[in-house]
């Protein structure tokens, strides 16, 4: 971590992106922001059942890893999820209906806030079970291999992640199997309230994870920019046959672990350092400096966001509440098709 | 005699175990780290400022791992008690579980001591399909394994001793809804039962079920959550002139064979109440002992009430549906007596 | 027709299904290595000859990672067929399977498919506690799992043929001792029964029970090998006139309600027998459905024999001990008859 | 691996070991292989139960890993235990009758081939459940930390293991928690009948390894000097509190994978290079040249342990047959005591 607290990113020019896709980009950081706050505003309310897990301060590693992306390659996301979705082009609608348990939401009220997902934007349902959606990533990308796609599958998971065995298991079939797959790692310095140091014993996952024989990467992951670089370069890997890559993004939870945590666990000056480098801001700044959007371009991006995060929140109150009995089905696909 | 939440009597059980004996030690995901949660449901928190960050240890989220560390201390001489955050988790752990703690000693030909606590919190709490399983079922399948699934602040502090005790694994299922958490970590439709714990060191041996209701016409047995559930239907069929006697195994294996036959031996119907899902949980093989061995005593064929054969799905009001509430334990105690 | 033992059976129904539909493929440890042994007990052997080692795809030795990858392959537009080389190794991918494959088309609200089969080799061959063991009611109990338990030539190929076109995962047993496996890696005391197989294309569609012998006394539901000891019983019985009427139900969930109750309103008897261990089984709940739905038929109590509840042990005196064998069938078919 | 096929090992001298220790350590390499040699030959007559899955060839590293430990040293072994077993000093007597399925057997017949074990000699039963044990030996070292003790736990396991979830699990916590533990990985180049250069992503086993953070070997395993030496450090690193150590010992199965594989999945050249390098025959002939034993003496140990073998077939054969219902003992340690 440096010292002197940079308030810079990558150059937002020099990655040849378009203003729309550099706004699109802006655009989702901050719906992400916009959509957890309301989730939790909501959730204090007591206006939602469950828990919630919020990514405010990791929007950057989600934007980054999924532009280039098209619906049709898949990810796998965590007990963590709202980012990557949205990041993917889920809809506030479909994932705030299914915050309120709605037969609208995107897995029709049966999954909730740790099961976000849809499979029209490639999304796999959310994988909770922390490591788990490693080997099933690999899964997707050895079937999209075996078709002889061009498409890959992309893997997000924690710093915590990183010590399961499935992870362990996942990531090395990529490899040997060379496979279409990206594995993004959100590390945020804490699983729960462990800290990364008394976990592994390497300074950097990435460091422990390249004796799988991929190559591998680590970066500040609240520069979207430099994610985005990142990723890129990945994809264009899975795309031609070249194998996984990993990528290690560092960021920073704004917010608990879950609920009501108060993050006492945390280390001040590296809550400072974080905190003060807002991802949002970075990108903000960066658009404008570089004179890629305007201060009013953004504002009205801002503007469209508020206002269709609160468009979700209604659209979700007005949705269908499921009937009980609504429980006994999708359990079997073969039952829904009558065979 | 203090009154404890089950969650207060399960860390005073620990504490009063580690005391007595320094081969006690807990080990887990979060467990105690300064500032942070005391494991999911606050067990162990605190535990660290009298026995140190040793006998109290943080792990990496790796159950595989540190089950096998726990299997492991036992070997080498030391009492651990180790945790998953959520039930659902004891998947992940599985083979250690069941390959290794369960087998270990047998394999041995009886020589190798396994004195392992495991604990896992079930039931649902609305966080959909992988944080809302009761497993029981899956565990008492398992020869090698003893499971326990204390519903009261007694039990809990007294089994959870017996548990340290002993010289084999023991998995003990406690209740999320029961527990009686505070702070940030309590949970919404909580029952928090308080009950009386003595001062004095006591255990709770297992293999001894609680009647926790007296009951002349039906016998109801029930465990953890719907043990209260139970009561609650009872105390409303008491209304109606129904007696109901409930049963709380509380010692899952071994299992209190006598106590259930002779409680329906007097009432003659039998209802099965769990949270665990119907088809091949831990209600069937009730059911078959009485099918097998006590049929002659009842005047009604038994009857189950579980959740039910889906996913726990997270809209409240599905999940309601699915798990078993008083609406449908009275339901099934009318059928029974019809 | 044919002439086929249980494992040509399987790799035909596999074969046929590959050659159908290109999606379909298998992955495993050491499943068709050149010169290796086409899996533990030669299912997949020679495959890759036709099909190639992409679609014959050898792995690491890494359950979870397999049945995860199967379980991406199967939402990815994939049909796998997965499996382990000893049912014993379920365990290491159990949250795969259990938390994974069995939930996430109803976490995603129905809308995500997960056509996948896992196969796993059960039953007791003398090799000791971690490669002996009957697992069929940890996964009978998950809902989102279909089990099936094939124990002849004609429906193992049939069986597989349905588990493989269907859109849901379906974890398939498969018994050691009824393979019939050839050459290096056949089994001692194997019963390897062979059968004829249609060479047309058929499948044995799930929930359907099969009468294998018919009788008026009493009623055996016994499932794989144990129905062949069940029939060995049968016949011996069948000397002193007891007639007994042998059901085996192929397909455990769904499980043939049906089948079991019109046979004992027939012969008011029923002695369930399984190789699993006996508390908390399979055999439990189909007791327990006795117990709920059917028990007026019975003149007498159910009588479950089962493997008794001690981890496997090696020695052949104790493990034939342990697992059922006729004389034990017998005894309780006499029993029950009483 | 060398071209030229060298028949030179590391200085047997020069390890400062006298030559009872070395005479011991022949001693205890033969004992393996006779075992081994007459289980073979007894399984084939069908006197033996079950399955076996035998460890000639590998011997040098069983007892290069041995010699050093105590018997309050832990072990944990494999599907294929003899070797460990046997170098960690447990009885050919104990061994022989638990094949036989006897009450005499080191596990009363209750865990036959690949749960051979006795905790008298450190020998946690053998875990046939592949990298099952490395967790369970880091739980050891965990223990004998806690309780301030200079005793080490010791994991033998294969190449194939480390694809398993629970090695990488429990290495990592070996790491983290700087445990007395030592992680011998006998790689002979298949898991079964799977070459390990189809399923890890790198050379050596210890390039995969060192990324844990721990030091590691690689080394010739069919040289029980090398083996030794470099153990011998391991041992020291771990009795002084410095941590885990891995070390990859090269080395080859003479026999089939299990019963009666005949190997036909090996690539000839490797297997005529490691079988032209017999471990005892290498041993055998630095003893001579480097003096530290006679020829006569060599052959008084050969003759001493084909006794030995020869006396436990006809012990085991003498022992008690379980009764039947002694399956039913020994599942719970309670119950025994009567609590
Ligand atoms: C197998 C498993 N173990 C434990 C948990 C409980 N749990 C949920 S999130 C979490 C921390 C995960 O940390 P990390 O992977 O870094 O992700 P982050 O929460 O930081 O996004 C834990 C321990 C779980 N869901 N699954
Ligand atoms: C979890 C698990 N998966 C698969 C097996 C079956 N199996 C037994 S030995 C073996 C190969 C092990 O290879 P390695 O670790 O290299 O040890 P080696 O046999 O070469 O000594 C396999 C796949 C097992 N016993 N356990
Ligand atoms: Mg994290
Ligand atoms: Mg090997």
């Amino acid at each position: 971590m440096a010292n002197a607290v940079s308030m810079k990113i990558s150059s937002v020019r020099e990655t040849g992106l378009d203003s729309n896709v550099l706004g699109e980009m802006f655009r989702r950081m901050l719906r992400i922001r916009q959509y957890e706050d309301a989730v939790n505003f909501l959730f204090l309310q007591g206006k939602l059942a469950g828990t919630i897990h919020q990514c405010q301060g990791q929007e950057a590693v989600a934007v980054g890893s999924c532009i280039e992306l098209g619906d049709d390659d898949y990810i796998t996301t965590t007990h963590r999820p709202a980012g990557h979705c949205i990041a993917k082009g889920m809809t506030l609608h479909s994932m705030m209906a299914e915050m309120f348990g709605k037969l609208e939401g995107c897995c029709q009220g049966k999954g909730g806030s740790m099961h976000l997902g849809d499979m029209d934007k490639g999304v796999i349902p959310a994988i909770a079970i922390v490591g788990a959606g490693v080997p099933i990533s690999s899964g997707v990308a050895l079937g999209f291999k075996m078709q002889k796609t061009k498409k890959l599958a992309m893997a997000f998971f924690g710093d915590g992640a990183v010590n399961e065995g499935a992870f362990h298991e996942g990531i090395n079939l990529a490899v040997v199997w060379k496979l279409p797959a990206i594995f993004i790692c959100e590390n945020n310095f804490y699983g729960a309230s462990t800290h990364i140091s008394k976990v592994i014993g390497t300074e950097t996952i990435a460091e422990r994870t390249q004796s799988y024989g991929l190559p591998v990467e680590t970066l500040d992951g609240n520069d979207v920019i430099a994610v985005y670089n990142s990723v890129k370069k990945a994809v264009e890997r899975a795309r031609n046959g070249e194998g996984p890559t990993f990528i290690e993004c560092q960021t920073y939870r704004r917010t608990g672990h879950s609920r009501s945590d108060p993050n006492k666990y945390r280390i001040q000056e590296e809550e400072a350092y974080w905190l003060s480098r807002d991802p949002i801001v970075l990108f903000r700044k960066a658009l404008i400096e570089e004179k890629m959007l305007s201060e009013s371009e953004i504002v009205a991006i801002e503007t469209e966001v508020t206002k269709e995060v609160e468009a979700s929140i209604e659209y979700a109150r007005a949705c269908t509440d499921p009937q009980p009995e609504d429980a006994l089905i999708g359990v079997y696909s073969d039952a829904e098709e009558g065979n | 005699m203090a009154k404890m939440s089950i969650v207060e009597a399960l860390r005073e059980g620990i504490r009063e175990e580690m005391r007595r004996d320094e081969t006690v030690f807990c080990l887990g995901e979060d467990i105690d780290v300064p500032g942070g949660f005391g494991g999911a449901f606050t067990v162990t928190l605190g535990l660290s400022t009298e026995f140190g960050h040793e006998r109290i240890l943080d792990t990496p989220i790796s159950e595989a791992g540190i089950f096998g560390a726990a299997i492991g201390a036992a070997i080498a001489g030391m009492r651990p008690i180790v945790d998953v955050q959520y039930g659902d988790f004891l998947f992940c752990a599985m083979d250690q579980i069941c390959n290794q703690a369960a087998k270990l000693t047998y394999m041995s030909g009886g020589k190798l001591k396994i004195p392992l606590v495991m604990r896992a919190p079930v039931g649902a709490t609305t966080r959909g399909a992988q944080h809302a399983q009761s497993l029981e079922a899956y565990f008492c399948h398992v020869p090698g394994l003893k499971v326990i699934a204390p519903s009261t602040a007694y039990d809990a502090k007294g089994m959870i001793k017996a548990a340290i005790r002993s010289n084999d694994p023991v998995l003990i299922f406690e209740h999320k809804l029961l527990y009686g958490s505070k702070g940030n970590r309590s949970e919404a439709s909580s029952l928090s039962p308080t009950g009386e714990v003595p001062d004095e060191d006591y255990i709770v041996p297992f293999g001894k079920a609680a009647i926790r209701r007296e009951g002349k016409h039906v016998t109801i047995i029930a465990k953890l959550l719907m043990v209260y559930k139970a009561l609650q239907a009872a105390e409303e069929l008491a209304k109606e002139g129904i007696e109901v006697e409930v049963i709380d195994p509380r010692s899952l294996v071994p299992f209190d064979e006598e106590a259930l036959f002779t409680s329906i031996a007097k009432t003659h119907h039998l209802v099965i109440v769990e949270e665990d899902h119907l088809g091949w949980g831990w209600g069937a093989e009730i059911a078959a002992l009485v099918a097998e061995k006590a049929i002659y005593y009842l005047d009604a064929p038994v009857k189950r009430v579980a959740a039910r054969d889906v996913p726990i799905p997270f809209a409240p009001i599905m999940e309601n549906y699915v798990i078993p509430d008083a609406q449908r334990i009275k339901a099934a105690v009318r059928e029974v007596l019809i």
